[in-house]
């Protein structure tokens, strides 16, 4: 039992080794090793053109690292690429929301795609608490921006998902739904869940939160 | 994974279905242009009947091309792409489930209105049957292949040109086939060899190009 | 050709397909020189932009240690 | 044993040292390239004998025959060395087939050329959709749509991937497109009178053609090297190897 404990502590959820990412013949960022264990909440801080959404994209494995390994539960994440999907959720600054579509048909097709079914009635419960409600057949176009990024936190919590990785989840969103993110945030490690971000807006978590800068590498001969 | 197939099947369908005004311009765009040709060549029986199966087929491919957009620009401009390669199901079965919608939203379509085209250009009655089977089995290689092609430049701007540089090549012999074997079915002949031929490409294209298409969106997203 | 003598007059001849045989010699000449001359172009270009980042980067250096 | 093979590949792959042995190599192939060019032309020109049926006008093949075997040729070399960069992520083979998509064209088009100027005289036409020219027409297109997408993406990375998969796709389809327009050509003899393929061809025809080709292959692998070198340079620009020899130059 002990043994087990240990070794459930030693790997981390997720790692990364000597990461390196090039863009456009720029050097973003080189050698970056760090480490998130379950219940960790990491913020990803950079200015501009840093790479953090190139990082972000490196760790979902959307895109390719040019060196280094990015390792899901002590394996490579493109060997075990289906179990880490279905317990990571990625969160783009894209909307991901068909303007032809209801906020339900919004949420279902994006469950879909993860393979998981939920209820109406949870759906009710989780668009009432994102501050959807009554929303649910409303076509996507006829909402503001800042509603159409409380679908994707609809979809956040209804994936249940142990790994999120969200790039700046605080836009568009007003003071209400910043305070709603951190919460979620809060309640999410709580329940051990963990949480990668990147934000320009001050997010206060009374909470352990770990930080990695992104230095400014860039236009630098590699 | 079937679900998977058949709810993205699903939710591009109801899409379509969403903004009608779209869904039927590849088949106006197919149907004016093979009524252009009699107003260019002349109205005559022979001539037309001679140039029908290559009219038709050629205006076919045009259409399909220029619907070939729809399949990956969308879903990749607002992110759902993304979510549909964060998946645990395989890509292969979502590329596939959506190469499925377009054509059902396309290539059937136009096998549906080739019999209302074959009696504009005068093809017998006797090919007409060939000419329907023809597209059917040649329409779905067309968007299974032409998935490949816009993976690849769905993030190129303005990348119009640049897909039917890359994609009709490739259309060249499903097009001489398609064609000949209505010419052929004009003269009463077999049409066997041509007809064996297509379903052949198609099974082919079916096992590799679905491949091929989670290969370069993969390479695509790498943004 | 093949005759008694050799003439060159008949060689450029070419039996009356001078103008397609020496216009394709002609075409695979320039193609061949094209195709080495375009190379060393190529070449002349990129160094000539790396030396420019070169001293772009130092310009950069000096600046910032002044 | 692997691993060490392995690891062979990869040194000998690192860009910085394929640009020192190549400096070395292309001599090897220029060279050889040239003399037996002009060997050829000799042979092709002054010895081989006048065609009974075509006259002087068969000269044309010497160029025309190796012409279209090198585009064959450096698409496929192409399509080979995509796989291998998209396998094994070697940037030197995406660089080497780069390299190629050019050189191809070149002799694409010079297929293409030559053999309707030997079409001319003996089809009455510039222009005959034979199979033969109407295959090498296609090839073209393919050459141009590879180097269309490779120069429309801006991140050379992904570049270099997307367009590889394209020339691996394209490698797969030629021989179906190939067969289909054979058979359609078959099926409208009709317009073609003669065919191009070896009417029994005397052996004082065939040595220069087999030179010339030979020829072609050894001015390709030089030419491809010296585009390859470049492709080095610029994309390792900000290498501290590419600086430091460019500073010498």
């Amino acid at each position: 039992m002990m043994v087990e404990a240990d070794s459930a502590h030693t790997i981390p959820l997720l790692e990364t080794r000597q990461l390196e990412c090039v863009r456009d013949d720029r050097l973003l960022f080189s050698d970056l090793s760090f480490t998130l264990t379950e219940g960790e909440i990491l913020q990803i801080e950079g200015a501009n053109g840093s790479g953090k959404t190139s990082l972000l994209r490196i760790l979902c494995g959307l895109r390719l690292a040019d060196a280094g390994q990015v390792l899901w539960r002590g394996e490579e994440v493109s060997v075990v690429r289906e179990d880490y999907y279905a317990n990571m959720i990625y969160i783009g600054h894209l909307p991901c929301i068909k303007g032809d579509l209801t906020t339900l048909e919004n949420i279902r097709a994006l469950l879909d795609t993860r393979s998981q079914l939920a209820p109406l009635d949870e759906i009710e419960q989780v668009l009432a608490l994102v501050g959807l409600a009554g929303f649910d057949d409303v076509t996507s176009k006829a909402l503001s921006s800042g509603q159409r990024r409380r679908i994707l936190l609809a979809f956040l919590l209804l994936a249940k998902a142990r790994l999120w990785i969200l790039d700046e989840p605080l836009t568009a969103l007003d003071v209400e739904g910043v305070a709603l993110v951190e919460t979620m945030l809060l309640e999410h490690r709580l329940a051990g869940g963990s949480a990668i971000f990147t934000t320009h807006h001050g997010m206060q978590l009374p909470c352990a939160m770990s930080t990695v800068t992104l230095g400014r590498a860039g236009n630098q001969p590699c | 994974m079937l679900k998977a197939f058949s709810h993205l099947l699903a939710r591009d369908l109801r899409l379509a279905f969403r903004s009608r005004h779209e869904l039927a311009n590849p088949l106006i765009f197919f149907v004016l242009v093979v009524s252009l040709f009699p107003l260019a060549v002349a109205p005559s029986a022979e001539l037309l009947q001679v140039m029908a199966p290559g009219v038709i087929w050629v205006s076919a491919l045009l259409s399909v091309l220029l619907s070939l957009d729809r399949l990956f620009k969308q879903d990749y401009e607002d992110g759902s792409l993304d979510q549909l390669m964060l998946s645990p199901n395989p890509l292969v079965i979502l590329v596939l489930a959506k190469v499925c919608a377009h054509w059902l939203l396309t290539g059937l379509p136009l096998v549906l209105v080739a019999p209302l085209l074959g009696m504009f250009l005068y093809v017998p009655d006797e090919a007409i049957g060939v000419l329907m089977l023809s597209l059917l089995l040649g329409t779905p290689v067309l968007s299974l292949v032409g998935a490949i092609g816009v993976s690849l430049t769905v993030a190129v701007n303005r990348g119009g040109v640049l897909l039917s540089l890359i994609v009709l090549p490739l259309y060249i012999p499903v097009l001489i086939f398609g064609a000949n074997a209505v010419d052929v079915a004009s003269d009463g002949l077999s049409v066997r060899g041509q007809l064996l031929f297509l379903g052949a490409v198609l099974a082919l294209a079916l096992s590799l190009a679905p491949l091929a298409t989670a290969v370069a969106l993969r390479i695509t997203a790498s943004r | 050709m093949n005759g008694s003598e050799f003439s060159w007059s008949e060689f450029f001849h070419m039996g009356g397909y001078a103008v397609f045989v020496w216009s394709s010699y002609g075409l695979a000449l320039g193609i061949v020189l094209v195709n080495i001359v375009s190379p060393l172009i190529e070449r002349k270009r990129v160094v000539k932009r790396v030396k420019r980042a070169i001293a772009r980067d130092r310009h950069a250096s000096q600046a910032n240690n002044s | 044993m692997i691993k060490k093979i392995w690891a062979w590949i990869q040194r000998f792959s690192s860009p910085k040292h394929f640009y020192a042995i190549s400096g070395k190599l292309i001599p090897w192939f220029a060279v050889p390239a040239f003399l037996l060019g002009i060997y050829g032309l000799y042979m092709g020109l002054f010895v081989a004998p006048t065609d009974y049926q075509q006259g002087e006008s068969y000269r044309i093949i010497f160029i025309h025959v190796p012409a279209a075997w090198m585009s064959m040729f450096i698409y496929i070399v192409m399509a080979i060395s995509a796989a291998i960069g998209l396998i094994w992520q070697i940037k030197l083979a995406d660089m080497i087939a780069a390299a190629s998509a050019p050189i191809g064209a070149w002799f694409t088009f010079l297929a293409l050329v030559t053999g309707s100027l030997w079409g001319k005289p003996m089809w009455g036409a510039y222009w005959v959709w034979d199979a033969r020219l109407t295959s090498e027409l296609i090839l073209l297109f393919l050459y141009f749509g590879y180097m269309a997408l490779q120069s429309s993406i801006e991140d050379q990375r992904t570049a270099d991937k997307a367009s590889g998969l394209l020339v691996i796709v394209g490698v797969v389809n030629i021989p179906i497109i190939h067969y289909s327009v054979e058979w359609w050509n078959t099926l409208h003899q009709g317009a073609t009178v003669a065919k191009f393929d070896k009417p029994s061809m005397h052996i004082d025809m065939l040595i220069p053609l087999l030179v010339m080709a030979l020829a072609a292959k050894l001015f390709y692998a030089a030419i491809v090297l010296m585009r390859a070198r470049n492709e080095v340079l610029y994309r390792e620009r900000n290498r501290q190897w590419v600086r430091d020899l460019v500073k010498k130059l």
